[in-house]
């Protein structure tokens, strides 16, 4: 059984999930998406990994949900509110979705997980860094090609050469 | 009353179930962004959970690489999202496809 | 306090010629005379001071002229006065210069005019000037404000719109003489 | 490096000033102080007398009604209008002085330059505030009192500073 | 019994009474402290009018420093502003605006008309473009006479202005 | 920058991205005016300034007024420059009349010119603090001024529209102990401002900020027609008080400076040095004054003036103040247009502004040295 | 205008607290205690003497001291006193209440002139409290086409997470800290990235274009400088190998850092400058070009709320630098111990002697600790408000510029330098000093 | 157990809420006591200096400087990943050094890339 607490997260956490799809406003979409990533970290603090638990409100909510936002914001006024979709899609999507969680959730619990239990203590954060470095430098290294190529794909594409220079001195 | 790995466990499939829906069904550009975010995240609480449950820190490790990633690919997502948005002026995936013809 | 009342007269052309005049401003109107003769009427010679007339047919070519040859670079004011009497609206720049330190004493005044109408319709009726904009930039918002305070339209001028008066503003234009001010 | 000085510098500037006196003049506490009694002209040399021009004083016993006070300030801003006053005077046949909207004069002091009779003189009087606007309409029998004025600070200057005292 | 009496409907009634009673017995005092509190913070929008603004300005310089009363000047908005200092002559152009930033501003909201042109239309009683006083579109509180005003009498006007407020009823 | 001025603007292929902001009239970047602002993100696409906010029609009531009388009402438009305004009209009137002004009223005139020159450069320093968000260079020169102000009430007998001058010299001769408190007050006064260095004209903040905004080259300062301090910060020295000289300024050595860089920052300091040389002029004015004289050639009443015309300037703080009188043989004038420095500078508006960014607007436009209620009158 | 009531006198202002003053106490005595007594039954009450308190032993305390004291400390220590109490959120309203008069009289000083000077006789010490209960009876406009729940949400939340920063913070050994977490440096970069969103969906929510332009301005602003601010600290955290605030305190006992790390202070400064929106990069509130930015629709109350915030914001960042770079509580020891006598044979009131075990609530070391604390902050939070009168607003492409260039690449200098004075043996385990 | 941390973050939570209760109420009573005429609708148009607003509040706006903020959400990343290694560092060789070094290399010359991109205004 799980606690208070756990229940709290789940409901935040799910139903902000849905409503980050469903609303309406996508502005309250995105606020919605920083609670579905918000109940997020709240499960990693369960979890006893707060490195973790910080990294993700840091780096999702402090920057890639503001980035979302300033995104949407930038978006005309008539299409934050546009939804376009048709109905047997929805319907088909919202039974892929029942067949998925039936599925797995058969798998999974059968599979004796329910049977894993701990009482060790929780790793320190500090390892995480030790991890990187030692053995997973190769990882470090990659990532680092990873978001050097992404910034650089995002500016190279995110610029507008449809303006001719002459209409602004610079 | 203690948390179990199989609660967590529940919780991502439930997660990634509607991260699915989301991209499924959604044609909204900016939409889909947050169903796959949805979906990161799902997968992001499993190995959480299992690196937990089974002491270890690698889970956590490769939580903060996804992490990463996930950043450099809503860069790179919206980015794009922005240059179809001031071609079509619009953020409708269908009509990108209808326009370009 | 008195009315304005009716006879009026232009101004005395020719302010104490028996006098002895000023000899470099003699001169440049005497460059002025010299070039285009009888078309301009120079109106008085005084210290540092020239007023010079011209028709307004004339009044661009001349006004090329003193930029080009007489360095007069730039216009300090331009002032309409109305003349109800002559029914006519004399427009005169005062032209000063910057380039020439020894112009910089000089103002020269020069004055065109042109027809007055009864009923004015500001834009649309006969009180037209052309536009000095091209020769003289910086008459570009005096003549705006010329336009909507006596009702002289500049052609060529590139935006001749409202200026000072407020949106609304249906009435006379308010600096000709027969726009009175309540009480007076 | 240049940017760190300058920046050195003007915090430096700033926190000098910390010690430097207050130049602040309390006001209610303290007035100012004016040269003479306020402005008066004298029409045989035609030159003013130095002074503040301030509210107006008006003397019964010099004011003959004559009226050129309302003439000048006609041209002005109308402030002055001629009333009817019970009191008698040999001089002033009509009956008629000077009555003054302070919701309308403007302080120029024409008036008192245009009066021959030295009856129209402005004094040191400035705090005219008021709720109504009736109640700034000064009748000659309000013009007749002299204002008492306690007005003694002045900007003093030392080392440290100026400020009033 | 007492099930009957406490319906939701006499409860109602009942903390409707007690709200009542203690509304009474905090208005006063209430009303006392909002007031104070207004009449210590009055801060003045921006809107320069005319020529007395220079006056405003020496008003709030280091020499005479409104800032003692509580009055700041250099407000940005006017949605946190309590006080329209009319600075001078209202010309027909300025006057609708003046109205508008009048309207929007929150209540509860002052007027004090600063120098003669926005009290009578002073030396511009007979222009062309120029409302004479603005009583017919702003309700005044005080008038401070001059041309421009002296900065004491302004500070004048505002005492008197937090004497009135004082007398107000505080809603 | 290209001779060829900027066209007429063509914004419909921009028109989602331009955001339309009023800059006034209730605005604390603004004042009296209003500026119509089209922005593209932070560049400014065009600006429209919209004058008029205090037009008062002063020039049709000149004409309904005799030259006494149109004292009041023409010091109006810059009540913090009052003794400057007045001084082309008292000229030109005098010229008309034929009036002689005893040399004692000449000297007054310049040093109270000089002393509300530093008043309104301090009032316009004020503000350009309070512009660029500096509150203490707004405390600063609007407490100095304050000095020089109290000096004037003394002399004229009020703080800030002293209705002073008049045709055929001044309304009263000065106090007493007048030299004395003068220079005590002016070099009180120039110590101060020599403070004002290190916290603005010195700050890197400050010179970043403003350091090439704006630039108005030397042929454009031409071109446009400016004046005052906005010419002069662009290289030509042009100073009435020196090419023209009236009234006492013949006998006084006047040099005003030049700079060359023509940007908001070279403007805002041209003001500045300004005042030191007016502190000069004030010094040199009371040395060589005649202590005693007749002020004021007395006039009889509604004098008329002949058939004739004059065109009178002056430097004010805002830069050439031309005065033109047409007289038709009456007691009132038949015409009076003042051609005032910041109906001149207006145009320069638009010009500087466009391609500008956001955030240097105030800094352009207050440097521009433009008083709203002059230009609209 | 509103009528005017009759002239205010005295004696019925104080007659009318005099009423209420009746009535509280009627309706305590009627209802309150019956409530308190009733409700004791039910809440579980700290152990006292070894004993389980019951209500009315409860009761006793109000007629016996020496049973009050250990109450209060229980009080003291218990968690609801520091969330809204001592480290919490009384604390940093005091402190934030106490800025803003600073503030006030500093800049009036540096600008020769007086301040608020009449409001409450002394100097105008209650200037703060006319200005907030002003602005809580003032209207509220919430402008027609505005995003209704997020406009209103907003100033609570910008309040409530300069809240959740200040809890980060400890104020004195032992403890004194609201949420003492092992990676509390990272938490409160968390918190940190709370503020731009907050401020940009108001602006969004205001539906007006000057504070759209004036929140676009502060998220780019804020974005900006976070990345210094959090690579400026890096270097203590290379020196110290702790995230937690309260061990990095306790690592400067005998040296602060910005003595080795001088660099990185200066760059965390004028980080926390900038995302404090401060003058000399108040550009979100520059009210010559965009009015006042992303507040300029906010009015009344709300207008007070993002004030309060901001300052409580100012003092939290304020702290932080103190615990960073300035020793935190460290400092010696200048309190004066408590008497002995009262700690041993009690307090003498008049003829009676009364014995009060466990007498000072609060030891020597911890008021010390506070003390310290505060100067500390009082010092930096005056070093923040100096620079409002000396330097004008810089503009935003300076802004970005200093941030994205000069400030980066300063704090990866401290890294390297921090690096160095680690591998050369001169700080960490085994250094020298 | 699992779950220790927890407690220690609800700390943080109960200031926020307790942040929210405590300052919630001045709202409600500001609204309370606040006076309310009815008024024009005027009153409720946004603020636009004294002119009936045009146009919209809320436009396609994009400031030059949205670079930086597709920049700040890589180099946040980087930031904060710095600190896995800072905290760590006590407790590793030396030699580990080596791979942070040439992750740091790697993103300054993205950075630089990116900054040079960045500050070519105008095609932004
Ligand atoms: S001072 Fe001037 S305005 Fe006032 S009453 Fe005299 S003339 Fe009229
Ligand atoms: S005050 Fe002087 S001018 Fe006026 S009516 Fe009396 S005597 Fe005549
Ligand atoms: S009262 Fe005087 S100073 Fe004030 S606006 Fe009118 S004319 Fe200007």
């Amino acid at each position: 059984m799980a606690d208070a607490v756990f229940l709290a997260i789940s409901v935040l956490t799910i139903g902000s999930a849905i409503a980050a799809l469903e609303l309406r406003s996508l502005i309250y979409g995105s606020i919605s998406l920083m609670g579905t990533l918000g109940g997020v970290a709240g499960y990693f603090l369960l979890l006893d990994s707060p490195f973790v638990a910080m990294f993700q409100i840091a780096v999702y909510i402090g920057s890639i949900a503001v980035l979302i936002l300033f995104t949407v914001m930038l978006v005309r006024r008539q299409l934050i509110f546009i939804k376009v979709e048709d109905k047997r899609r929805r319907y088909a999507g919202i039974g892929l979705m029942l067949i998925m969680m039936m599925s797995l959730g058969a798998i999974i619990l059968s599979s004796g997980i329910k049977t894993i239990q701990t009482d060790a203590p929780p790793v320190d954060f500090r390892t995480i860094g030790e991890d990187f470095l030692t053995y997973y430098w190769p990882a470090l290294i990659l990532m680092a090609l990873i978001l050097a190529s992404s910034v650089i794909g995002a500016l190279t594409l995110a610029r507008r050469e449809d303006i001719e220079n002459d209409q602004r001195t610079s | 009353m203690t948390n179990e790995l199989v609660d967590f466990v529940i919780i991502s499939i439930a997660l990634l179930a509607i991260g699915i829906y989301g991209v499924s069904v959604k044609r909204n550009a900016i939409r889909m962004l947050f169903a796959i975010e949805i979906i990161i995240n799902a997968a992001n609480l499993n190995l959480v959970a299992f690196a937990r449950y089974i002491p270890n820190s690698k889970g956590q490790t490769f939580a903060l690489f996804s992490i990463a990633i996930a950043a450099a690919e809503v860069a790179v997502g919206l980015a794009l999202i922005i240059v179809a948005y001031r071609m079509y002026k619009n953020v409708d995936i269908a009509e990108f496809r209808s326009l370009k013809g | 306090m008195s009315q304005p009342e009716s006879p009026e007269t232009k101004p005395v052309a020719t302010a104490q010629p028996q006098k002895e005049l000023p000899q470099f401003e003699k001169s440049i109107a005497d460059k002025l005379e010299s070039k285009f003769s009888s078309r301009v009427a120079i109106e008085f010679v005084k210290p540092t001071r020239i007023r010079v007339k011209v028709k307004k047919e004339d009044v661009l070519e001349v006004a090329r002229f003193i930029r080009d040859e007489l360095h007069f670079d730039h216009a300090e004011s331009v002032t309409g006065v109305d003349y109800p009497d002559q029914k006519e609206i004399e427009v005169v720049y005062h032209l000063g210069s910057y380039t020439d330190p020894e112009l910089s004493k000089q103002v020269l005044a020069l004055a065109t005019s042109a027809p007055r109408e009864e009923n004015p319709n500001p834009g649309n009726d006969s009180t037209r000037l052309p536009s000095l904009r091209d020769i003289f930039y910086s008459v570009e918002f005096h003549e705006r404000e010329c336009f909507e305070m006596l009702g002289v339209y500049f052609e060529n001028h590139p935006d001749n719109r409202r200026l000072l008066l407020p949106e609304d503003w249906a009435d006379l234009p308010p600096m000709r003489k027969d726009f009175k001010i309540k009480g007076r | 490096m240049g940017t760190a000085t300058g920046i050195i510098k003007a915090l430096n500037s700033g926190v000098k000033h910390l010690a430097v006196k207050r130049f602040t003049l309390r006001y209610p506490e303290q007035k100012l102080k004016f040269v003479g009694d306020g402005y008066q002209f004298d029409p045989t040399t035609g030159v003013g007398i130095a002074g503040y021009k301030g509210r107006h004083m008006l003397f019964h016993d010099k004011c003959t009604g004559c009226q050129l006070c309302a003439i000048a300030c006609e041209g002005v801003a109308e402030a002055i209008g001629m009333v009817k006053v019970q009191e008698e005077w040999k001089h002033n046949k009509k009956a008629i002085m000077p009555q003054i909207d302070y919701g309308k004069c403007v302080f120029c002091g024409l008036c008192v330059d245009a009066c021959p009779f030295y009856a129209l003189y402005m004094t040191n009087d400035y705090e005219l505030s008021s709720f109504t606007k009736e109640a700034l309409i000064y009748t000659p029998a309000q013009l007749q009192v002299k204002p008492y004025v306690q007005q003694d600070a002045e900007i003093i200057f030392d080392a440290r500073g100026a400020t009033h005292g | 019994m007492l099930k009957e009496l406490l319906t939701p409907q006499t409860a109602n009634v009942f903390i409707g009474k007690l709200g009542d009673i203690l509304v009474k017995a905090i208005d006063k005092p209430l009303g006392y402290a909002i007031n104070w509190g207004r009449l210590w913070s009055l801060w003045p929008v921006h809107i320069e009018t005319a020529c007395c603004s220079v006056e405003f300005g020496a008003a709030s310089s280091p020499r005479y420093d409104v800032e003692r009363f509580g009055i700041i000047e250099a407000f940005g908005s006017l949605r946190q502003c309590d006080l329209v200092v009319v600075q001078g002559t209202i010309t027909r152009k300025m006057a609708p605006r003046l109205r508008l930033v009048y309207d929007q501003m929150p209540e509860p909201k002052y007027v004090i008309a600063m120098g003669a042109c926005a009290i009578t239309g002073g030396l511009y009683f007979d222009s062309y473009n120029v409302l004479p006083g603005i009583d017919g579109i702003l309700p005044v509180d005080v008038y401070v006479p001059g041309c421009p005003p002296r900065p004491e009498t302004l500070i004048q006007g505002c005492m008197l202005l937090q004497e009135k407020i004082k007398r107000m009823k505080a809603r | 920058m290209a001779t060829q001025l900027p066209p007429g603007l063509q914004l419909e292929k921009l028109d989602e991205r331009i955001m339309t902001l009023n800059v006034g009239p209730q605005h604390p970047g603004s004042g009296h005016m209003r500026l119509i602002i089209k922005v593209d993100g932070d560049y400014i696409v065009s600006c429209d300034p919209d004058p008029g906010y205090v037009h008062r029609g002063e020039e049709k009531m000149a004409e309904y007024r005799n030259y006494i009388q149109n004292i009041p009402h023409l010091e109006r438009p810059v009540i913090h420059d009052s003794c400057n305004i007045l001084y082309p009209y008292c000229l030109g009137v005098e010229e008309l009349l034929g009036l002689e002004v005893p040399e004692r009223a000449q000297y007054l005139r310049v040093i109270a010119s000089e002393l509300n020159r530093c008043v309104y450069i301090q009032y316009w320093l004020a503000i350009y603090g309070i512009f660029l968000g500096h509150s203490t260079m707004f405390m600063w020169p609007a407490g100095d001024r304050e000095l020089l102000i109290d000096l004037l009430e003394k002399i004229t007998g009020a703080r800030v529209t002293h209705a002073y001058f008049v045709p055929g010299g001044i309304r009263n001769d000065v106090p007493a102990n007048f030299e004395d408190m003068c220079l005590k007050r002016v070099n009180y006064f120039e110590k101060r401002i020599k403070e004002y260095a290190a916290i603005f004209y010195d700050n890197p903040i400050l010179i970043s900020r403003t350091r090439g905004a704006g630039v108005l080259s030397r042929e454009d300062a031409i071109r446009l027609g400016t004046t005052g301090s906005t010419l002069r910060a662009s290289g030509v020295d042009f100073d009435l008080r020196k090419k023209e000289p009236y009234d006492a300024y013949g006998e006084l050595d006047v040099h005003s400076d030049v700079l060359k860089d023509g940007d908001s920052y070279a403007r805002s300091k041209i003001p500045w040095l300004d005042m030191f040389e007016s502190c000069n002029i004030i010094r040199q004015a009371l040395q060589k004054m005649p202590k005693s004289g007749s002020v004021r050639v007395k006039l009889k009443p509604n004098p008329k003036g002949g058939n004739d015309e004059v065109y009178k300037r002056v430097e004010s703080g805002r830069g050439s103040l031309g005065c033109y009188i047409v007289s038709r043989s009456k007691p009132e004038p038949y015409r009076v247009k003042l051609s005032v420095g910041s109906f001149r500078n207006l145009i320069c508006m638009p010009y500087l502004l466009k391609g500008e960014k956001l955030g240097n607007m105030p800094a352009v436009y207050w440097s521009l040295n433009y008083w709203p209620v002059e230009a609209d009158r | 205008m509103s009528a005017i009531a009759p002239k205010f006198r005295l004696s019925y202002f104080i007659k009318s607290i005099l009423d209420n003053v009746f009535w509280i106490v009627i309706l305590f005595t009627l209802v309150g205690i019956p409530v308190l007594m009733v409700s004791m039954f039910y809440f579980p009450l700290p152990v006292m003497n070894e004993k389980l308190t019951s209500p009315y032993l409860m009761l006793t305390t109000l007629a016996d001291p020496s049973r009050q004291i250990p109450l209060l400390k229980s009080v003291i220590h218990s968690d609801f006193f520091r969330i809204t109490a001592f480290p919490g959120f009384g604390f940093a309203a005091l402190l934030a209440a106490a800025t803003i008069f600073i503030e006030r009289k500093m800049l009036a000083k540096l600008q020769l002139r007086v301040g608020p000077f009449y409001c409450g006789k002394v100097e105008g010490i209650l200037q703060l409290m006319a200005d907030g209960l002003k602005l809580i009876s003032k209207e509220i406009i919430i402008p027609a086409k505005a995003d209704k729940p997020i406009f209103w949400a907003a100033p609570v939340l910008f309040v409530a997470t300069a809240a959740a920063f200040v809890s980060l913070i400890p104020v004195a050994g032992g403890g004194w800290v609201v949420a003492d977490i092992d990676v509390g440096l990272l938490a409160v970069f968390a918190v940190i990235g709370f503020f731009p969103i907050i401020t940009v969906l108001s602006a969004w929510s205001a539906n007006s274009k000057y504070p759209f332009i004036g929140g676009i301005r502060a998220l780019h602003q804020m974005i900006s400088f976070e990345i210094p601010l959090i690579l400026s600290v890096l270097g203590i955290v290379i020196l110290t190998g702790s995230l937690n605030l309260t061990e990095i305190v306790q690592s400067q006992i005998h040296y602060w850092w910005i003595v080795f790390l001088p660099i990185g202070a200066i760059v965390f400064f004028i980080a926390i400058l900038a995302e404090l929106e401060r003058i000399p990069f108040d550009l979100p509130e520059a009210e010559s070009e965009i009015v006042a930015g992303w507040l300029t629709e906010f009015s009344g109350m709300m207008y007070g709320l993002v004030q309060l915030g901001s300052y409580v914001k100012l003092y939290a960042f304020a702290a932080l630098f103190v615990v960073l770079f300035l020793g935190g509580w460290n400092g010696p020891m200048v309190w004066p111990p408590f008497p002995e006598e009262i700690i041993k044979d009690g307090i003498t009131m008049g003829p009676i002697t009364v014995h009060l075990a466990g007498l000072p609530l609060l030891d020597q070391q911890m008021i010390n600790d506070v003390l310290w604390f505060v100067i500390k902050t009082m010092g930096v939070i005056f070093v923040i408000l100096l620079p409002r009168g000396v330097f004008p607003r810089i503009r935003i492409d300076l802004l970005l510029h200093i941030g994205w260039y000069k400030l980066i690449g300063l704090s990866f200098v401290n890294i390297f330098i921090a690096l160095g004075l680690l591998y050369a043996g001169v700080l960490g385990p085994g250094g020298i000093l | 157990m699992v779950g220790e941390y927890a407690a220690n973050f609800s700390h943080v939570l109960l200031m926020f809420g307790f942040a929210i209760v405590a300052v919630g109420p001045a709202l409600l009573i500001s609204r309370m006591i606040s006076p309310r005429k009815r008024s024009n609708p005027v009153k409720f148009l946004p603020m636009e200096c004294g002119q009936v607003p045009q146009g919209e509040g809320r436009t396609h706006f994009m400031m030059q400087y949205y670079s930086y903020v597709l920049m700040f959400v890589v180099f946040d990343v980087m930031a904060i990943f710095l600190y896995a290694w800072g905290s760590t560092l006590l407790n590793l060789p030396k030699t580990a050094t080596l791979p942070i070094i040439a992750f740091l290399g790697i993103m300054f010359a993205a950075m630089a890339f990116a900054l040079y991109q960045s500050k070519r205004r105008n095609i932004w």
